[in-house]
């Protein structure tokens, strides 16, 4: 399970990729490029990359809410097209109807993308259904928040990835914030990985802040998920910025948001491949050019990429010919 | 032609679709073991196998949420509600995420599920067990509605559903399982979205669906003994209502009543009558009248139950209003 | 906590009555004077009139499911307006507005049947909120099947109360059957006690079939609700009849069924307590005959009750003078 | 009269009412130590302290459903969604529960609820968060509803619903928090099912309600310049419905134009047009018009999102249609 070199490099380019976009998509955000609820990914890198790294998405697919930017780029969509889908442009990823809280890319396996708290956790339940019905081989991972474990559907859902068997790995990306709530003034318990019990379901706690002992847990999941036995993982990671935009942050120290950038994944990542001699710093920096390029890149489409048409409104809401005059209300 | 009830006519569906496609499954509670809680997969399990027919444990949000994703990948579920009471707690999976699915991801996705189950006024089940919500499932754009009457419609149009590449949701009218009528021997599909005229008259429109649909005709027959001629339109489908039919019915009576089991604010009814209000006013002869559930909660007395509903009594007392006789 | 002999007495009484009510209500079903779903409640008897010996129904609530027919007698509800109610009569518990699903009885604090699965859940825990809001230092308890703990409802429920530590008690009247569908194939679990580690709840399992286990383990329940913690208890019962009136119970054998029959709820108990002396084998069928009055009167006061008058059907929607003219729809 | 925004006007609400009755408490996601999402509830746990107002986990079914035990005992809980489009999920408690305890009780309970939370079209926030479910409420006989357009009645509605003994719902313009307005300086209740005429006008009658009325003032203004007088109403309670106010302004203007963000079909604004269509059918110049958003999911990109949804120019090409000048 020991990873290539390449790969290793691989997964610290990831990492610094997502974070860049991230701090470019809050730039954008400043400058009124983007709107609405727009959910940042920093801090929480080491779990998408470390988790699509032990993943086959030829096969298996990924879920998650609306804090979807980072598991979107993990999972290889063009940073053009999901630059453009924070712009609205019709050239994003969702042709400019999703924004931020809607990607997808079914050819990447990447299934979106939800804006309802919880509510991708029985539709993750769903595909892993799906693929053992036809019988594919391929398992499918949910993320969800701290927040999300609480509600029913959660409950519901690995009640019945038990008695089925489903290859399913439930992955609570706990980053022990629900907007302004610590997660244990609304929890009954401190570990989540306890209620995997409730459904003689396996519950492990992960390191998220390691991007490694992501993909070590999730190589491990996956197996038991592909044998038919679904997984609870409770992974402590940590946001960095607000819950959205417009979050003020009261309900949490500056230091406490200091001390966890102190254990960065990013960076513990990095030094222990310039400390195992995988990687050179000069590399690094190369990466990070590289990196620039594509954010910049990324933007560029963006902003030059044309907004949808207005008759694009009444487009992909069937799949067939319905009476488009009865979508048209008040004298269009 | 053979004779069937409304229940074998969607039996007979299921069946055909699920030979037809492997991708097709059913899955609800009590769908499986027990043939469903009305009978309507009756043998499917023993025909198809417990991969295909599934029981689920008592979790509308959850199993509703697993057909959502089924269908996401190419599967085509038929998720089955005991009763669209308890559908209310899967609302969620439809709304925001099956009729939006292909939206708000730019037409990635489609959506091939059908969500079916008894809907509308029963007997003796009191207020939690006894309601219409074909509005809240007409209200909401990227789901099609259908909500046949009669057997070969059950038939037809749960095929149409589960071939259709869009979320369809089907409202089975929980008092007409036992009804019986003709069915096409051959395949038949029933369009959505194509209303059927019943009947043809010339001095009032009827327009209706699902149970009330009866009513109508009943009414109807009395409506020829006084010499009243009324033409009855079966809506069958509600997403998208097929309003060319009745504009052109009402074009020749000048005149309609609409009947619809659910309460009347906010309803399928309102909106048909507004509807025709709107774009045929220069040819309407009296206003469009609305016969719709009393506005209360059901009660569990049947003597109640059955005042609270639309009735035959309550049609012919609206026609006569629109013909000015009362 | 032992019991006085009258009290004593008094179960066994209340265990007769209800079972003989049923079978009452049964016949009258056949007869068609009582309609739709009609979920009896033969073979449970020792669950409803355990936990309510243990409760002070002073101040504290019960509630349950469409199956409340038990616990509508056991908390005391007038045998005549219950059987009127099934009738649909206006003298009926909810004038006969609510049927065999929904009996209240706001006074000897039974606040119904529900019957929407699991829906019970979640309100019992907002009766217990009030509660401890009002200090009242009464708990809750709350019943529901084996077919209800899988919703959603349960999941967000357990974890609240515990969070608040209300005054509350989930109890599975685990009846082994969810209609037709043994609990067995649609629970990850066979023990559902084990779900209380999820909440950081006590979970326990109870023989369901004694009703002297019932009621030790409600008076320790409730001595723990009170102290704002909720317990959670998986019952352990049987019924003896369909799920409701028209069901062919291919699910079962007629011998399982049997064998429950053997350890009957009714006679176990009333032969320990002829053994223990308690009563006489003369007193038992005094109690039966006064049993039989009492359903005998029940029937005849139904059948003796009008129908409510139809202009009662716009009763009861609201409070207040809401413009009645607005509830009459299609010429009245 | 002080000047405060509609936010602000809720708070002084809860405020006010919390302080008068003990029985009344606040629950919901961040209501109390985030101050609310929306700011709504700001202040109220330092004044109230976590007894009473109370950060729920995310589980809108539970601590809806937790609402309605509370208030079957006889508290005054006030349920806060922190929008409409999560109350999805809590619908079965509502509906089912809240909306029938009274009727299958036979009268037995009081059912003394309010369930909050803003509602309708966003800005940016695509399919899953931007939508107006009025009508999914105004169907539900049981309920009450309430949509507020301005501080003053934002303050009185919440008000009248707290002191309700029956469930009421209140549709919170997500838009409208910021916007300013006078509020009485002394307690005014606003009575719930009395509709509002903002403006008086003899041409055409305009109906609305939440953040649409602000366009028909604009709406109004444009038409004043080319000579046409537009009475407005502002419906502000969606249960019961004021029709007879709307009636009376009907007879004078002979026109209406109904102005509502939500789906068209089976819409309260499509029950307004038809129940005038029907009630005021001989006095109508012209058909009533309904300007509703477009019957889509809501797009993200903003341009489409605003093209969605009704506005000055959709309202002033539908009053002239119904004044033929089109
Ligand atoms: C059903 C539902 N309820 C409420 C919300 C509003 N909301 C959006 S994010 C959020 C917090 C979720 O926290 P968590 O699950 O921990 O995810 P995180 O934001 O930390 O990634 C809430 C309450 C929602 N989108 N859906
Ligand atoms: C939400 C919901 N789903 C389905 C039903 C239909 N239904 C009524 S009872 C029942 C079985 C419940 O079984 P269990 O909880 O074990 O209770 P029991 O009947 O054994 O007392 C079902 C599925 C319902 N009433 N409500
Ligand atoms: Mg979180
Ligand atoms: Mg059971």
């Amino acid at each position: 399970m020991e990873l290539s070199k390449e790969k290793k490099k691989r997964l610290l380019f990831d990492m610094i990729f997502i974070r860049r976009f991230e701090e470019e998509a809050g730039k954008m955000y400043g400058l009124r490029k983007i709107g609405g609820f727009c959910h940042l990914y920093n801090g929480q890198e080491a779990v998408a990359v470390g988790t699509v790294a032990a993943m086959d998405l030829a096969k298996d697919y990924i879920l998650t809410g609306y804090r979807d930017h980072g598991f979107a780029l993990a999972c290889g969509m063009d940073p053009k097209a999901v630059m453009a889908e924070l712009f609205g442009k019709v050239t994003g990823s969702s042709r400019g109807k999703g924004g931020s809280m809607h990607f997808f890319d079914e050819q990447r396996h990447f299934l979106g993308g939800n804006g309802i708290v919880g509510a991708q956790i029985p539709i993750a339940t769903g595909v892993a259904f799906a693929q053992k019905y036809n019988k594919t081989g391929g398992a499918t991972a949910v993320f969800f928040g701290d927040g999300a474990i609480h509600q029913g559907a959660f409950h519901e859902s690995l009640n019945m990835a038990k008695i089925w068997n489903l290859p399913v790995i439930y992955a609570c990306e706990n980053n022990q914030f629900g907007m302004g709530t610590s997660f244990k003034r609304v929890s009954s318990v401190e570990e989540f990985s306890v209620m995997g019990a409730s459904y003689g379901i396996q519950g492990r706690k992960v390191d998220g802040m390691d991007v490694m002992a992501v993909y070590q847990a999730f190589t491990e999941a996956l197996e038991s998920a592909r044998n038919g036995l679904p997984v609870l993982l409770d992974i402590r990671t940590y946001r960095y910025k607000g819950h959205s935009m417009s979050d003020p942050q009261k309900y949490r120290t500056k230091e406490e948001v200091e001390a966890y950038r102190q254990h960065d994944p990013i960076l513990i990542y990095q030094d222990r491949l310039i400390a195992e001699k995988t990687i050179k710093q000069t590399e690094v920096e190369e990466m990070e050019g590289h990196i620039e390029n594509l954010v910049a890149e990324a933007v560029a489409f963006a902003e030059s990429s044309p907004e949808p048409a207005l008759p694009t409104l009444f487009e992909d809401v069937y799949a067939d010919a319905y009476p488009l005059e009865t979508l048209r209300q008040g004298g269009f | 032609m053979a004779i069937m009830t409304y229940r074998e006519a969607l039996n007979r569906a299921l069946d055909e679709e699920m030979a037809r496609d492997p991708a097709v499954f059913l899955m609800g509670e009590e769908v499986a073991e027990y043939d469903g809680a009305y009978k309507v997969s009756k043998g499917l399990l023993a025909k198809y196998g417990s991969q295909r027919v599934i029981d689920t444990p008592i979790t509308e949000l959850g199993f509703t949420g697993i057909g959502v994703g089924a269908a996401q990948v190419g599967l085509r579920p038929v998720i089955e509600w005991m009763t669209h009471n308890f559908a209310l707690l899967a609302l969620d999976q439809v709304v925001n995420n099956a009729a939006k699915m292909r939206y708000m991801s730019g037409g990635r996705f489609k959506m091939p599920i059908v969500f079916r189950g008894p809907n509308g006024p029963a007997e003796y089940l009191a207020a939690q067990h006894s309601q219409s919500f074909a509005s809240y499932w007409a209200h909401i754009p990227g789901l099609k509605v259908v909500a046949p009457a009669f057997p070969a419609d059950a038939y037809g149009l749960l095929k149409s559903a589960i071939r259709d590449d869009d979320p369809v949701v089907v409202l089975e009218a929980e008092m007409l399982y036992g009804t019986s009528g003709e069915v096409p021997d051959t395949e038949t599909l029933i369009p959505i979205g194509k209303a059927n005229i019943l009947r043809e008259g010339s001095d009032v429109t009827l327009v209706s669906f699902s149970k009330p649909v009866r009513y109508c005709l009943d009414a109807a027959k009395e409506l020829e003994k006084a010499g009243i001629s009324a033409e009855i339109i079966d809506m069958r489908s509600l997403r998208p209502l097929d309003m060319e039919t009745v504009y052109r019915s009402v074009e020749k009576t000048n005149r309609a009543v609409v009947v619809d089991e659910a309460w009347p604010v906010a309803s399928v009814g309102s909106h048909i009558a507004y509807t025709i209000s709107h774009d045929r006013f220069d040819i309407l002869d009296a206003p469009v009248e609305l016969v719709a559930s009393h506005d209360v909660p059901m009660p569990y007395n049947h003597q109640l139950e059955l005042e609270v509903q639309p009735g035959v009594k309550k049609i012919l007392s609206a026609v006569k209003r629109v013909l000015y006789l009362e």
